[in-house]
């Protein structure tokens, strides 16, 4: 049953994804680019912990964990950009 | 347990750290500790090198991991004379840099240069294939940082393509790298030697795929034409000293090619033996060209030094192409040869530089100028070097691969090609060499002193005297390249230095 | 002293907490290594986080969490009906005013994460005094019922929690 | 018996929680405007990913027998980080588009809204 | 080796001359003087064994696998030639020391005669061929100098470059010439060569070989049309001129084609090039020295065509003609010596040596006009000179000559070359010496002081006593032609009447002819200026400058300085050789089992490649790129997560996040977008080169694929990883382990990269580019730098990235993680704090420098290393083991740990070094002081701490 | 998949070529960071591709993936990593000192205003 709904939850994962990738190419503003990149971070933490339960391994766990906790520090960082101009001043 | 042959490597790191560390803000102390390090490498070297002389190669296997599965250090003759000879030219420069104050021109140029040193010690050293990739980038981006010693906008700029076109040779590395390890399942190059001639048939284009990539990151690294765009605005960029240090840096392709298409692609390389033959000498061929050209078309001192640099780049990898002992030999006593006078033509283009004020080492008359003939004198000697007149070691090296060319069935073109471009090095180094030290125009008053760096011509003028001494003891200096070539010939001795005696045996014959 | 010590006893807590998460073992070696650097870390990152947010009512932080979580969940439905089922057009975005009676960073932080992981609502802005939030709503039919709700549903209960 | 039961809240989280992902993009992907787009993944897609973590965490209790808590890490990360993204997206998207800037509803304070107007008390004096 | 000093003595004793100059000038003369003098002394040692009929010869060993020793040989011909050379040395030293003007450096002009001498000696004693290429070369080099003594003249710059380019290009020919002589011969021993002729004519090689060795010799010997450096090198000291350019350099070339003549001589090949080249240029220089007005110029022509004669001579490849031209040899070495002497004391004297401003100086110096008579009548060939009896022997010889089957060609010619010879002979002395006096040279002239005409004197006796007494020469010319000839001598005698012969009749034809040209000398100059007469020197200019010009214009053009050429030559290149190693090996498909394809893998891979199409459409806007960029990133670090590569996918996320955050630091100050393609089709190349790339890399990648692996090293890592590195994360102790020197490597590649990115940026706020920094357009800002809620955040997250920062450091050896990831997450959540609250603020709570935290790093992760070495272990050897500790419970620590902490330090000290010196130059383009709170929103109630900042702000 | 990751790579590789050989250094860089990207992931594939089984040891696992390449990568991806930040940095430079960011020969008029 597990198999099942995981390969039914992958494959949900994965229409995310393209569904993402259309924002990703249509835009129309940087912005929105940003925002599909944050939302591509969080399916994709989404995916590696799918991952992780379909192979039955821990050691992705550190791959999602240090996604989660960079991941928005480049949408942070590219707001930032947006915002100021220079990233760190 | 010997660790000398790990210092050449570890010495300057450390002392490069420390510098950086807690001599950051005093130049007396890096000049002090730079200087100390690199006469220890110097002394060093000179030991390594005698050892190396009774001819049995010596491995050291860093961090205590058999062959091949960790990484080795290997002492034979050739990474011996590299060694040397690396040190030798790092001494005198480094000598210059300080005693000119050209290390003052930006921050940390001591520590750079003995990262430098570092990554060059390492490169020659190294007995693995992926090791040699990083300590090429060791002794580039130490170079990277030495280009652009005393900033300014031509150094910028040119040291951005110097970095993007060697950042692209990387990648190139690392697939050549990868495509071996994925057919051979190793990255030792005594275990690639053994191993590359059992590669099956059907891996085999694959395998010559990678050797011929490999090529080209070398050829690059030698800036071996068409691939030698990024060197001539690059050298002439750097500041003289850094300059100097780089005459060795094109030399470190050619090493990589001896070593990796004689050890590894070499005669014994079964399906992929001897690949690199079709390519290296045309290429050196064109280099020489390109180079000699270049040198009668410049317009600086420093111009004439660089395009002479790349021509003799082309001068010696014609021997090295051939992939003979012979070859070998004449073409590492002109590596040698060529380094120190390339090197020499850099300082002493400083030197005029500094002395004639606004002309620079421009090509153009300019008002008399502190010790005028003095340094005629020795450009005239280094000049003498380059074209490759006799007495010195110039002459001797092109003598001996004419000869050694004389067997080669495209003898004729290539004969032609080295007299017709020795023709044009003659005409570009007379025209500029009577032009700044002879050509004056009239001044108010001739500069009654110098800009005070006897020590830094001292250091330029040892650089000088290198050809003479080639020259004069030829005869044995050309007896070891011939030793060496011998030993680089020989595989099995570095195999053995490397996996034991018993590995090879199992591996059956290998010449 | 003790505040000099323990900065942040509640992120004390916390480091030690997620330190045996990442072990992922509940043991003696997890527990004392996550308190030690409970009280390590802290130290060494205060300069970073100079003001010391008091919590005053501990236990009501959990309550706290419980109905913004149970919010979330529930509005999250709520949300993928209107994406799903809504025409584009027919969706009453706006935004609105939330005047603020929180003056702790942390709090208003808290207060913003908290609307924004909550359906429907996104902090958008906070007033150059920090006395405003500007919530953007992706449909609302009373912007003045939702600023009461934000008011009474959160903002009550992290003045209790924040000095 | 509790091993079907950790299975089928297993199976449940994971539909669930991939079902709101999908949501997520989809709002991303459908809906009209940069600000209403910014709702879709801060919400949804963050609590996609927390119903898939808590499903690891069931997965794990079931299949290995015990207790795996660092799901629960990835997932305060993300509900710390999630909400920083969107205001900062907000606060570029207000500072790129006048248009945006002018729907803006007032502050009720003297002051503006912090993109637009630098409180009192800063250094900022432009 | 008593040989050996008698070539190197010059060379030693080079270095005499500038030293002793301050001792004074008739020291330094004096000096030189014996220095030739003890050389000429240890080769007249030689001399009697000579005489006897031995050769005398010895050999040092050099560089033997060259074939180079230092062979020497003295023979007849060559104790001949270095008699000539040391005798001649010995006047020219003696002249100069009068000669030389006060200003003129005399120990630099000593020093450079000498190391000539020397060379010149060299060339005539080798019995090494690769010796005498050195000593042929040495001479070109050293009468570079010579003819440049007079640096400030440009006609002294130009004839020193002139002919050191022409004789140099004929040494290179020389050099392959030698070298398939020494091939053909089997030998680089001269006299082994020398009996080898037949062998040497044999060889296929021969042709070649005589061509290229023509080539030398006849650049050395100005013969046509290599005659034109000569008159230039006439820019030199006069002594130099006689030295050089009449008695011995130019006699190198000929000297050689005596030297050679046993091996090369006697084919039709070399008849009809040696003897018509010879033929030829004694025309030719005859024909110009006519008309040449300047003394000086005038005898180089006419050294000119008599080098022709000796050419000729040797060329005819008779015996008799080779002793013609060993006598010719010496006799124009003693009357064109004399002949330049004399007309460096005209020069001297009457400061003109321009023969249209001279006439009648006989009676003004009765001494120089009585030599300089005596000898210009040698040079015509006047009975009772020496001059004579060479001219009737070579009119004899070519009376005989058939060439190319015209029996009249070569004694016609010959013929007319006497005859100019006289005529300019006469000329010399008619218009310089004979006539009235004049009012208006430039100096009054009188006759020099004796050390300046006794040379020339000295050098008239051989002229005249030959002349006279033709017997005397007769042991000289023997014993120098059988050398040649190779021991056999024809039957000959040297008399002054050979009875009615054809020569004599050519002899008088000669003679009236030439004279009565000297009469007729107006008209005949004013027809030769209506012909057109090619100006050497200028075309010689022409055809360097046009060789240089070309030179830079293929050079520069070539490189331009592009990137992009640079780029696409090595991409090419690449391809091109890729594509022929490829197509050259055995390929055989692969049949390794694949993995199934999957959706998400599918959905994955269409993200990758729809975010890197969209990066090539969409590049000029920067931005836009970057965070496509960032999306292909992130994609990668799936792919390493998906096949099994979890510590990779952990390095390309935090790598990739700090990359992003260093491009947008660089591009606020960059332009935003990109120009577009100046042109279409470039970009249409370029993305063909660029598919190519692509199509070949993926293939081989496909290639790699599709097939098993074969063993590999990696066995030997995931067998030893535990037991042998105490750890189990295979990948991190290869890393710090197995290939920790790599990562030794790798940090210091890393430092290096931070210090030379400090040392940029440091830079970059002074000069041009501070400037440019400064006046930076603004652009719209937002208010507000430091939003609250991000501030608040990243306090918070501070400490847990810092936890899970360790948690990943300690627990890489085990699982996947290590310093260098550690390193990046705590350096990125440092970085968020510097984002959130501002540089200034952040910058002033962090404790520890970056330099210091970058060498500790390196430091630690080296002394790691060298620990082993105090256990006799070689570098970087670790060590593990299991303790107990208390509640804490089993652990294994490896000293590879403290390696990996070293690799920790390291990268955290590079990413806070190069964002502060980035954040560095923002604060130069900021227009206003950043705000030094961590938050632009101030609240009412503050943290003391915060407060505290404030009020220091 | 393996078709999939060679693919890939090449698009990867072919993006990067396109962008090394455009005129101004900020194409150069990230084209250069594609070839990054496409080198790392061909380096890596040199191991083969293997999914489950990565190179951590443990008693239950089935079999490993070679994890040589893995560390080859590693060390590449470092190493990039330092020499991408200098570029960029000089890249930033050469604007700031020259007023320019072309770099394909002599700078040309059209278009070239800063
Ligand atoms: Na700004
Ligand atoms: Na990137």
């Amino acid at each position: 049953m597990i198999e099942a709904t995981l390969a039914i939850a992958f494959s949900v994962t994965a229409l995310a994804f393209l569904l993402n990738l259309y924002r990703l190419a249509a835009g129309p503003d940087v912005l929105d680019r940003v925002l599909a990149l944050d939302t591509l971070v969080v399916d994709a933490i989404a995916l590696v912990v799918l991952l992780g339960m379909a192979l039955g391994t821990a050691v992705l766990f550190e791959a999602a964990l240090v996604m989660a906790m960079l991941g928005f520090v480049s949408t942070v960082a590219f707001c930032k950009y947006l915002l100021r101009g220079n990233v760190i001043e | 347990m010997s660790h000398m042959l790990v210092v050449p490597v570890v010495l300057p790191a450390l002392v490069a750290t420390f510098i950086v560390t807690a001599a950051r803000f005093d130049l007396v102390l890096q000049r002090v500790f730079s200087l100390a390090s690199t006469a220890a490498l110097l002394a060093v070297a000179l030991g390594l090198w005698l050892l190396a002389g009774d001819g049995v190669p010596r491995s050291y296997r860093l961090g205590d991991w058999p062959a091949p599965f960790g990484i080795v250090l290997v002492l034979d003759r050739l990474s011996a004379l590299m060694l040397l000879l690396t040190s030798v030219l790092a001494m005198l420069v480094a000598l210059y840099a300080a005693a000119s104050f050209w290390d003052r021109r930006g921050r940390h140029f001591h520590a750079l240069f003995q990262f430098q040193l570092m990554g060059l010690n390492g490169a020659f050293l190294t007995g693995d294939i992926f090791n040699l990739f990083v300590f090429f980038e060791v002794l580039l981006i130490a170079s990277y940082g030495l280009v652009l010693h005393g900033a300014g906008a031509r150094r910028i700029t040119e040291g951005l393509k110097y970095v993007a076109v060697n950042l692209a040779g990387s990648t190139l590395f690392l697939l050549a790298v990868g495509l071996l390890y994925a057919v051979t399942g190793t990255l030792n190059m005594a275990d690639l030697a053994l191993r590359v001639p059992t590669v099956p048939e059907a891996d085999q284009a694959l395998l010559r795929l990678s050797a011929v990539l490999l090529l080209v990151v070398f050829a690059i690294k030698g800036a071996l034409v068409p691939l030698h765009f990024w060197l001539p605005g690059t050298y002439a960029a750097a500041s003289p000293p850094v300059a100097a240090l780089f005459a060795i840096m094109t030399k470190v392709g050619a090493y990589a090619i001896l070593r990796v298409y004689i050890l590894v692609f070499g005669d014994a390389a079964g399906a992929a033996a001897r690949i690199a033959l079709p390519f290296v000498l045309p290429a050196a061929a064109l280099t020489l060209v390109v180079g000699m050209t270049g040198v009668l078309a410049s317009r600086s001192l420093t111009a004439l030094a660089v395009w002479a640099l790349v021509g003799s780049v082309g001068m010696l990898l014609l021997p090295l192409g051939l992939l003979t002992e012979a070859g070998t030999a004449a073409g590492l006593y002109y590596l040698v040869h060529s380094t120190l006078t390339g090197a020499a033509l850099f300082l002493l283009a400083d030197l005029v530089a500094r002395r004639r004020g606004a002309a620079g080492d421009g090509l153009v008359a300019a008002p008399g100028f502190v010790e005028a003939d003095l340094l005629g004198g020795l450009f005239f000697l280094a000049a003498i070097a380059a074209v490759g007149l006799p007495p010195l070691s110039g002459f001797i090296g092109k003598l001996l691969i004419l000869q050694v060319l004389a067997a080669h069935p495209a003898r004729t073109v290539l004969w032609a090609t080295i007299l017709v471009t020795s023709l044009a090095a003659l005409v570009g180094f007379v025209r500029a060499g009577s032009t700044v030290f002879w050509k004056r125009e009239p001044a108010a008053a001739e500069p009654s002193h110098g800009p005070g760096d006897r020590a830094a011509l001292c250091a330029a003028a040892a650089l000088v005297a290198a050809p003479m001494l080639l020259a004069a003891f030829a005869g044995p200096t050309i007896a070891t390249m011939e030793a060496t070539a011998r030993q680089l010939f020989t595989p099995s001795v570095y195999i053995e230095a490397v996996l034991g005696p018993a590995r090879l045996a199992d591996e059956g014959t290998i010449q | 002293m003790r505040a000099r010590l323990l900065p942040h006893p509640a992120l004390s807590l916390t480091l030690a907490l997620v330190w045996v998460a990442l072990v992922n073992e509940i043991g003696p070696g997890s527990l004392v290594t996550g308190l030690v650097l409970g009280l390590v870390v802290p130290l060494v990152t205060q300069p970073f986080w100079p003001d010391r947010p008091r919590l005053r009512r501990p236990h009501r932080v959990l309550e706290y969490v419980l109905v913004a979580v149970l919010d979330i969940v529930a509005a999250n439905l709520q949300v993928a009906r209107l994406v799903l089922f809504r025409r584009n057009a027919s969706l009453r975005s706006t935004y609105v005013t939330v005047p603020l009676a929180l003056r702790s960073p942390e709090a208003i932080t808290v207060l913003a994460a908290t609307i924004t992981l909550t359906p429907g609502t996104l902090s958008a802005e906070l007033s150059a005094d920090g006395r405003s939030l500007l919530v953007h709503a992706l449909d609302v039919p009373d912007p003045d019922a939702l600023v009461a709700g934000i008011k009474t549903r959160y903002e009550a209960r992290l003045l209790e929690i924040f000095t | 018996m509790t091993e079907t039961l950790l299975e089928l809240l297993t199976a449940f989280l994971l539909l669930a929680g991939s079902f709101f992902l999908l949501m997520g993009s989809y709002g991303l992907a459908k809906l009209p405007s940069l600000m209403q787009r910014l709702h879709a993944p801060t919400k949804a897609t963050t609590l996609g990913v927390g119903g898939i973590l808590l499903a690891s965490m069931t997965h794990a209790a079931a299949t290995l027998g015990r207790l795996s808590l660092h799901e629960l890490l990835i997932a305060l990360f993300l509900f710390l980080s999630a909400p920083v993204s969107a205001h900062m997206l907000a606060k570029a998207h207000i500072l790129r588009n006048r248009a945006e800037a002018g729907r803006l509803p007032p502050t009720g304070r003297p002051t503006g809204w912090a993109t637009l107007d630098a409180g009192a008390g800063t250094s900022e004096a432009d | 080796m008593r040989l050996a000093l008698i070539a190197l003595l010059p060379f030693l004793g080079a270095v005499l001359p500038p030293l002793v100059i301050r001792a004074g000038r008739n020291t330094c003369a004096a000096v030189t003087f014996c220095v030739t003098l003890a050389a000429l002394a240890l080769l007249l040692v030689q001399a009697p064994s000579v005489l006897r009929g031995e050769a005398v010869a010895a050999a040092v060993s050099w560089a033997p696998q060259l074939g180079l020793e230092l062979a020497f040989l003295v023979d007849g011909y060559g104790l001949f030639m270095a008699f000539l050379i040391l005798a001649i040395g010995l006047l020219v030293i003696v002249y100069a020391r009068f000669y030389l003007g006060r200003d003129d450096p005399m120990g630099r002009f000593y020093a450079y005669l000498l190391l000539f001498q020397g060379a010149m000696l060299g060339i005539v004693l080798a019995d090494n061929v690769v010796l005498l290429l050195v000593f042929w070369e040495l001479t070109s080099l050293a009468s570079f100098l010579l003819i440049g003594y007079w640096r400030h003249l440009p006609e002294g710059r130009q004839g020193a470059r002139m002919a050191l380019i022409v004789t140099g290009a004929g040494g290179l020919s020389l050099v392959a010439g030698m070298l398939l002589l020494g091939e053909a011969a089997g030998s680089w021993r001269l006299s082994e060569i020398l009996v080898r002729g037949e062998l040497v004519r044999a060889s296929p090689l021969y042709l070649p070989a005589l061509l290229l060795i023509l080539g030398g010799a006849f650049t050395k010997s100005a013969q046509f049309p290599f005659h034109f450096w000569l008159p230039h090198a006439m820019a030199a000291p006069t002594p130099v001129s006689a030295y050089l350019h009449s008695a011995t350099m130019v006699k190198a070339g000929i000297f050689l084609l005596g030297r050679l003549w046993p091996v090369l001589s006697g084919t039709e090949a070399w008849f009809l090039i040696v003897t018509g080249t010879g033929l030829v240029t004694m025309l030719v220089g005859a024909w110009i020295a006519l008309f040449k007005d300047d003394l000086k110029a005038l005898l180089a022509f006419s050294t000119v065509s008599h080098l022709g004669l000796v050419t000729m001579l040797f060329g005819m490849g008779t015996r008799i003609a080779a002793v013609a031209a060993v006598l010719h040899i010496l006799n124009h070495a003693t009357f064109k010596a004399a002949l330049f002497l004399t007309a460096g004391i005209i020069d001297h004297e009457a400061g003109t040596r321009d023969a249209k401003r001279l006439g009648g100086l006989l009676r003004l110096m009765p001494i120089t006009g009585t030599l300089a008579t005596i000898a210009a009548a040698a040079m015509a060939g006047v009975p009772l000179l020496n001059g004579f009896l060479s001219k009737e022997m070579m009119l004899e010889a070519a009376a005989h000559t058939d060439y190319a089957g015209l029996p009249w060609l070569v004694p016609v010619l010959a013929t007319t070359g006497a005859l100019l010879s006289v005529a300019y002979a006469a000329r010399y002395v008619g218009h310089v010496f004979l006539g009235p006096v004049r009012r208006d040279y430039p100096h009054r002239p009188h006759d020099p002081p004796a050390g300046m005409w006794l040379p020339v004197a000295i050098l008239v006796i051989p002229v005249v006593a030959i002349g006279i007494a033709p017997p005397l020469a007769e042991p000289v010319v023997d014993l120098a032609a059988a050398a040649v000839t190779g021991g056999e001598l024809p039957d000959y005698h040297l008399a002054l009447w050979h009875g009615p012969t054809p020569a004599l009749l050519m002899s008088a034809v000669a003679f009236m002819g030439g004279f009565l040209l000297f009469l007729a000398f107006r008209p005949i100059q004013a027809l030769r200026l209506r012909l057109p007469r090619p100006e050497a020197k200028a075309m010689f200019e022409r055809t360097v400058g046009a060789a240089v010009a070309a030179a830079r214009l293929t050079t520069e053009r070539l490189h331009d300085g592009s990137l992009q050429r640079s780029l696409l030559a090595a991409i090419l290149v690449m391809l091109a050789l890729g594509i022929f190693g490829f197509l050259s090996g055995n390929h055989t498909p692969g049949d390794r089992r694949l993995l199934p394809m999957s959706f998400p893998a599918l959905a994955l891979w269409l993200l990758a490649v729809g975010a890197a199409l969209a990066v090539l459409v969409r590049h000029r806007h920067r931005l836009v790129a970057l965070v496509l960029t960032s999306v292909v990133g992130l994609v990668v670090s799936l792919a390493f997560v998906y096949f099994s590569a979890p510590d990779l996918a952990l390095t390309q996320l935090s790598v990739e996040v700090v990359t992003t955050i260093l491009m947008l630091l660089a591009l606020n100050y960059l332009p935003q977008t990109t120009p577009p393609e100046p042109s279409a089709r470039r970009s249409a190349r370029d993305l063909g080169i660029a598919g190519a790339c692509g199509l070949g890399i993926g293939s081989a990648l496909y290639a790699v694929l599709t097939r098993d692996p074969s063993a590999t090293i990696a066995t030997f890592h995931l067998a030893e990883a535990k037991p042998g590195g105490g750890g189990t994360n295979v990948v991190n102790v290869i890393l710090v382990d197995f290939r920790g020197y790599d990562t030794f490597g790798e940090i210091i590649v890393l430092g290096i990269a931070a210090l030379a990115i400090a040392a940029l940026l440091e830079s970059a706020l002074s000069g041009a580019s501070g400037q440019r920094l400064t006046g930076l357009p603004g652009r719209l800002e937002a208010r507000e730098a430091h939003p609250l809620l991000l501030v608040v955040v990243t306090r918070v997250l501070l400490p847990l990235a810092l936890t899970v920062g360790l948690f990943i450091l300690l627990r890489g050896h085990n699982q996947p993680g290590g310093g260098f990831i550690a390193g990046l997450v705590i350096g990125t959540a440092l970085i968020m704090q510097h984002m959130a609250s501002g540089f200034a603020w952040a910058e002033q709570r962090f404790p520890l420098d970056h330099h210091a935290l970058i060498g500790a790093g390196v430091l630690v992760a080296g002394l790691t290393g060298i620990g082993a070495w105090y256990f006799d272990r070689p570098f970087l050897t670790s060590s593990h083991g299991h303790f107990h500790l208390p509640l804490l419970g089993e652990i294994e620590l490896a000293t590879a740990m403290a390696f990996d902490l070293g690799v920790f330090l390291t990268v955290v000290g590079v990413v806070m070094l190069t964002l502060a010196k980035l954040a560095a130059i923002g604060r130069k383009a900021e227009p206003h002081e950043p705000p030094s709170v961590s938050m632009d929103i101030v609240l009412v109630e503050t943290g003391p701490a915060e407060a505290a900042t404030r009020q220091e702000a | 998949m393996e078709l999939l990751m060679a693919s890939g790579v090449g698009v990867l590789t072919m993006v990067g070529v396109y962008l090394i050989l455009r005129a101004r250094t900020f194409p150069v860089v990230l084209g250069l960071t594609f070839l990054s990207y496409a080198v790392n992931l061909f380096l890596f594939a040199m191991g083969r591709l293997a999914v489950g089984r990565p190179p951590i040891l443990d008693p239950e696992a089935t079999g490993y993936t070679d994890p040589l390449p893995q560390a080859l990568v590693l060390t590449a991806i470092v190493i990039s990593f330092g020499m991408t930040a200098l570029l960029v940095v000089l890249a930033l430079r050469g604007y700031l000192e020259t007023g320019q960011d072309h770099v394909d020969g002599r700078v040309r008029s059209e278009g070239d205003a800063p």
